[in-house]
């Protein structure tokens, strides 16, 4: 058919970016990088339970998509939320001990990795079903327009989940009913095993925009400038009623599906070559250094410093007390 | 007290509800345009507006994941499922997001969400609209699931899930819209979670709940006419159960028949039956009887659904072969 | 936007179609007609049990699609399903008796008009759940393609319909494995009481095959010659392993939703207007006759021969047994 | 006999159906490209081809209702579920054509379906990873249940379940799939309906299935040091269930403990419970006492994982309270 049901965004002039931005966007990008590095190490050393997700090479789309939220506005998240939670504002030491199954973590250890949340920041909720947050962020985005505020809502999802039923109800719901929700598909090219390609019917997912008449753009996931403006008009078209759109952020999973995969799928070397292409982090770095905008030093404080809160969080983890077991019957019925 | 039907009382309890609590609205399919199926929401989009009573897509997920999504954000909605066969279609964000978001997320939130939901047997509706399937909500933790009988039972428990910050469901039989009965006017709040004994009796205990108390209070009619003196318990809630008010029955009466329309095998009744057994065996004088809907879906044809059903008589009978 | 994912069909040249498929288009329009006219009286008179969903005004989809089947395509049908079933071929004896609730039915008694199948003509079934046989209609397809056989399989389904979840799993299942499915929508403009246009969020529901990389096509589905050509085109692909295809045809629902539908949400005067400028019946009469291909006799003759037959029907319907009540424990498991 | 793993039982039994019969074939999420995360599936592709090891979309109902579909034209699919957690998603398909599409076309047709479901407790994995929800598909009627609690049992219970012209949901518990036990190499057929009485005793019978039957065999050893001595039942199919082997057990034991990883309320337990107060009261010397898992979802942190489940020593002492 040749149809297509996109437009793709180039790359944006930095001049219109501000300082405070560029530091935000730098120490979001870090501060999830670092908190995942220590996720892995603590995992692989037993110290953390469950099943970890890593964001490892996909900071750009989270942070590029959250510096256009404010506190109220909401975001639906998913098994590998770790990202977006950071990027919303979610306190890490909360969510350090959040994942390491402790007392003071954000859900008092009943969640852990797959199932955070912090709603005093609008972040309603990792999922562990895949696509199981479409149908969630929309009803929120209902109530904003029926409480006649002009917040958002956004779902971040991937090229996996992009293929499950609700993606449809949702988008077709918050389409027909002209509701502020951005869909945001974190393509990363991989469904746990299983490479996109193979089981979604199109290549640019964005096309499936067409099919509710809303906006469909793709962006380049790995560059957090691109990825900010992009979400920005967006989440600007949905503050003034304009409706849902869809965004995709061509982006790709660094690290095995969880902590621990065999990742026989494919080859480490195929891996890494995509990374050292194409860090997020290190592409920030060399541009914003290219053109002047902020120098190592600076890139190295912040790095400094958000490398010594992570240490933090990860000692106020470690140091915070396990759940009671009576705890096992609070907060299920109010 | 004015006698109106049990889709009347319904839709006063909303009425009231709405005009109490700007939070509270209701989505669902065919509900606004043409007042719901069994005129359960007639004159509600008149009044409070189509923004209030909204007609959905055809879609079981969005409707109950916007539902659950719509509470996070401080709204209080109410899901119209058309039909309780359709549940299947969003079991999983009833039960792996509205039953358990409070609950993972460490109490952060609630989720005051009601979903209505229209259930049993009616004219030959067969095997996908004819259900009853409550007993699978009974089953994960985190809902509260109330089974009304009567229209001020209707009106009442409403009004209490809707108020209630847990997930509610509200399973409403689709023959009881129609019965007639006493409901009082303005505040009328009945308690989830409480069983109401319909009538008491010294020889034999009959639980039931929705249109099958019904069914047993006939029983309990014909065994009047034998000398046998039934005290009939309409549970009004199925999750979570008031053991207490089952047990101190089957104390004084020593013997128990419990039952739905549901299938028998894994329904309500096997609960009941299990927690006396655990609870309550030395009282019983006698084997404990089920009875519930036989192990097939529901058949179209008349004779079939007819033979389908379960009759005063076969609860009678059964109850007599106790003594 | 304004991307538009479908090719819209124009009016067919009557020289292609030769003698017997138009007295086929006929017998079988004016077959479904009468069925469906004596469903309504005899449901009215109280004779027949259920709900049953009238496809008066429908005739056209059903008969061009299937005239293009054989007996080893499958069809997948809904709540809406006698114009399917009797185009796909069974006999409507049996379905009369089954809709009766007769012993003589198809189902034996157990289904009625909702859930009535003939499996003997690769009629897989009506489906009480709105969109409940998309992904039925896929796994035929898969079947066929792990057989090597050059059957396809048929899915119909309503506007309404269109937005359920389901749909999307299927349409993505079927484009990714290239299944030879045909996605028929007979978009008759009203979901029960709910005029598609506010709920969907297209125009166009062919719009949405652009999301799966799918042809999308539209025609005039009270036009049973361009229905036949659109859906030969579809099933020749499909039959040549070239895929699934989205065929949309604009129809409209004559009757209540059900037989007993109050319909308060739309005028009788409304309806009949459509009906007569549009009726599929009327339509192929004038242009066969315009163009010399039948006579008003020839029709005539169809016409009587078919209304006999079904009056048949009825009296076979009538005098066959009610199942007995012990058949209520029969067909659960082999 | 060799001692392979659970998983390696699954996997000969795969073997051996899809090499007898071409009409079987496997579809799922990442099955093929790394043999299943429990290595369930390991070399099936290799030797089959991926035509019929299929990696699916992420689309639960496209995979069951394609299953249910290609089985009526001619295939006899096995559906992987990846986790018994996602079934909600695809329930409307399991329940309302999957398991009643034979009965509501008056047998025309069958529909061999096998939907393969791990379930249960493993490592942290918290409320959406770490359900047993098979008590749900007991209240089916159309479908068939199994739960096998060792290798030899997963071997025999799947090629019978390939080869049921019906429905069979075959539940196969987490921790389990790396269990060894003997396996019985080629033809070997558990028949799905039949109890198996694993340990013989006279003092209670203790009816369990799937993991939790090892917990139990637990509980009777700790019994046995106090001179208690259980029979010991495998329940293996839970739908439909074999009362006789139960009732028989009960008459001669006077007591019965039953129990399930599932949530204790509405639970297969629930059911055995209400069997026996009907059908065997008279046979009961104590009460019944069923285990199962508390009222809330499974939570994440170690030590309330822990807390939630079910340890031997709580079985034992509510059975020594029996006596
Ligand atoms: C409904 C459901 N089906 C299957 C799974 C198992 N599962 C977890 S993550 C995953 C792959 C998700 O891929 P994608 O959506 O692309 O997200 P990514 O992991 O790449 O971020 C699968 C199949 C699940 N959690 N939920
Ligand atoms: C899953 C499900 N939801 C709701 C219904 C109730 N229902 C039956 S028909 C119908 C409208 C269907 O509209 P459409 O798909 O356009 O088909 P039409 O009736 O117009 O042929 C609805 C909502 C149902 N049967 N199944
Ligand atoms: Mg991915
Ligand atoms: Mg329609």
């Amino acid at each position: 058919m040749g149809v297509k049901g996109h437009e793709k965004r180039e790359v944006t002039a930095l001049t219109k970016i501000d300082k405070d931005l560029l530091n935000d966007f730098y120490k979001t990008m870090v501060k999830i990088r670092f908190f995942e590095e220590n996720i892995e190490k603590y995992f692989l050393a037993g110290e953390i339970p469950g099943f970890v997700h890593l964001y490892i090479g996909e900071e750009a789309v989270a942070t590029g998509v959250c510096a256009n939220l404010t506190r109220d506005d909401y975001i639906q998240s998913t098994h590998r939320g770790h990202g977006h939670t950071i990027a919303k504002g979610a306190d890490v030491n909360r969510m350090m001990a959040e994942i390491f199954g402790k007392k003071t973590g954000h859900c008092k250890g009943k969640g852990g990795s797959m199932h955070i949340a912090d709603f005093s920041v609008g972040m309603l909720g990792a999922n562990g079903v895949v696509g199981g947050g479409y149908t969630l962020a929309t009803g929120a985005a209902l109530a904003i327009k029926m409480q006649k505020k002009d917040n958002v809502a956004v779902v971040f999802f991937g090229d996996g989940a992009s293929n499950r039923g609700t993606f449809h109800e949702a988008a077709n719901m918050a389409a027909a009913w002209k509701l502020p929700v951005i869909f945001v598909c974190e393509n990363n090219e991989w469904a746990s095993t299983t490479p996109y390609k193979t089981t979604t019917s199109v290549a640019d997912i964005a096309d499936r925009a067409v099919g509710y008449g809303m906006p469909g753009v793709i962006v380049d996931g790995n560059d957090v400038f691109a990825v900010y403006d992009a979400a920005k008009e967006a989440v600007e078209r949905a503050r003034q009623g304009g409706g849902p759109t869809l965004l995709e952020a061509k982006t790709y999973r660094i690290k095995g599906h969880f902590v621990g995969d065999p990742e026989m799928y494919r080859t480490r070397e195929e891996v890494q070559e995509r990374f050292d292409k194409n860090d997020p982090i290190k592409r920030f770095e060399k541009r914003v250094m290219d053109e002047n905008l902020m120098s190592r030093n600076e890139l190295d404080q912040i790095k400094e410093q958000v490398k010594k809160s992570i240490e933090e969080a990860v000692e106020y983890a470690k140091n915070s007390p396990y759940p009671d077991p009576e705890e096992l019957f609070d907060d299920l019925y109010v | 007290m004015r006698e109106i039907t049990f889709s009347q009382a319904t839709l006063e309890a909303m009425d009231e509800e709405m005009s109490r609590d700007e939070r509270v609205f209701v989505m669902g399919e065919d509900i606004a345009r043409q007042g719901g199926i069994f005129g359960q929401f007639k004159g509600l989009p008149e009044k409070f507006g189509y923004d209030r009573v909204k007609d959905t897509p055809i879609t079981e997920t969005a409707i109950i994941g916007a539902a659950v999504g719509a509470a996070l954000a401080g709204m209080r909605p109410v899901a119209d499922m058309h039909f309780a066969d359709f549940m299947g279609v969003c079991m999983d964000e009833i039960f792996n997001q509205m039953a358990k978001i409070r609950y993972m997320f460490g109490g952060q939130t609630t989720v005051p969400v009601v979903v209505r939901a229209p259930d049993g047997l009616v004219n030959q509706a067969a095997a996908q609209h004819s259900q009853s399937i409550e007993a699978w909500f009974l089953h994960i933790p985190g809902l509260k699931v109330v089974t009304p009988s009567n229209p001020a039972d209707a009106k009442g428990l409403l009004k209490s899930a809707i108020r209630d910050d847990n997930p509610v469901i509200y399973f409403e039989n689709k023959v009881l819209f129609k019965q007639k009965g006493p409901v009082p006017e303005g505040e009328h709040l009945v308690p989830i979670g409480k069983a109401n004994v319909v009538q008491e009796g010294k020889d034999v205990t009959i639980v039931s709940y929705s249109i099958m108390l019904h069914t047993a209070f006939k029983a309990a009619e014909i065994l009047e006419k034998d000398g046998i003196r039934a005290e009939v318990i309409d549970l009004r809630t199925i999750s979570p159960i008031d053991k207490d008010t089952i047990l101190e029955s089957v104390a004084k009466t020593k013997r128990l028949a419990v039952g739905h329309e549901a299938v028998k095998i894994g329904g309500v009744g096997a609960e009941i039956a299990a927690i006396v057994a655990e609870e309550g065996l030395d009282y019983l004088d006698a084997p404990i009887l089920r009875f519930g809907a036989p192990y097939t879906p529901v058949p179209f044809s008349p004779p079939l659904e007819k033979a389908y059903m379960i009759r005063p008589e076969d609860i009678a009978e059964g109850i007599k072969r106790m003594f």
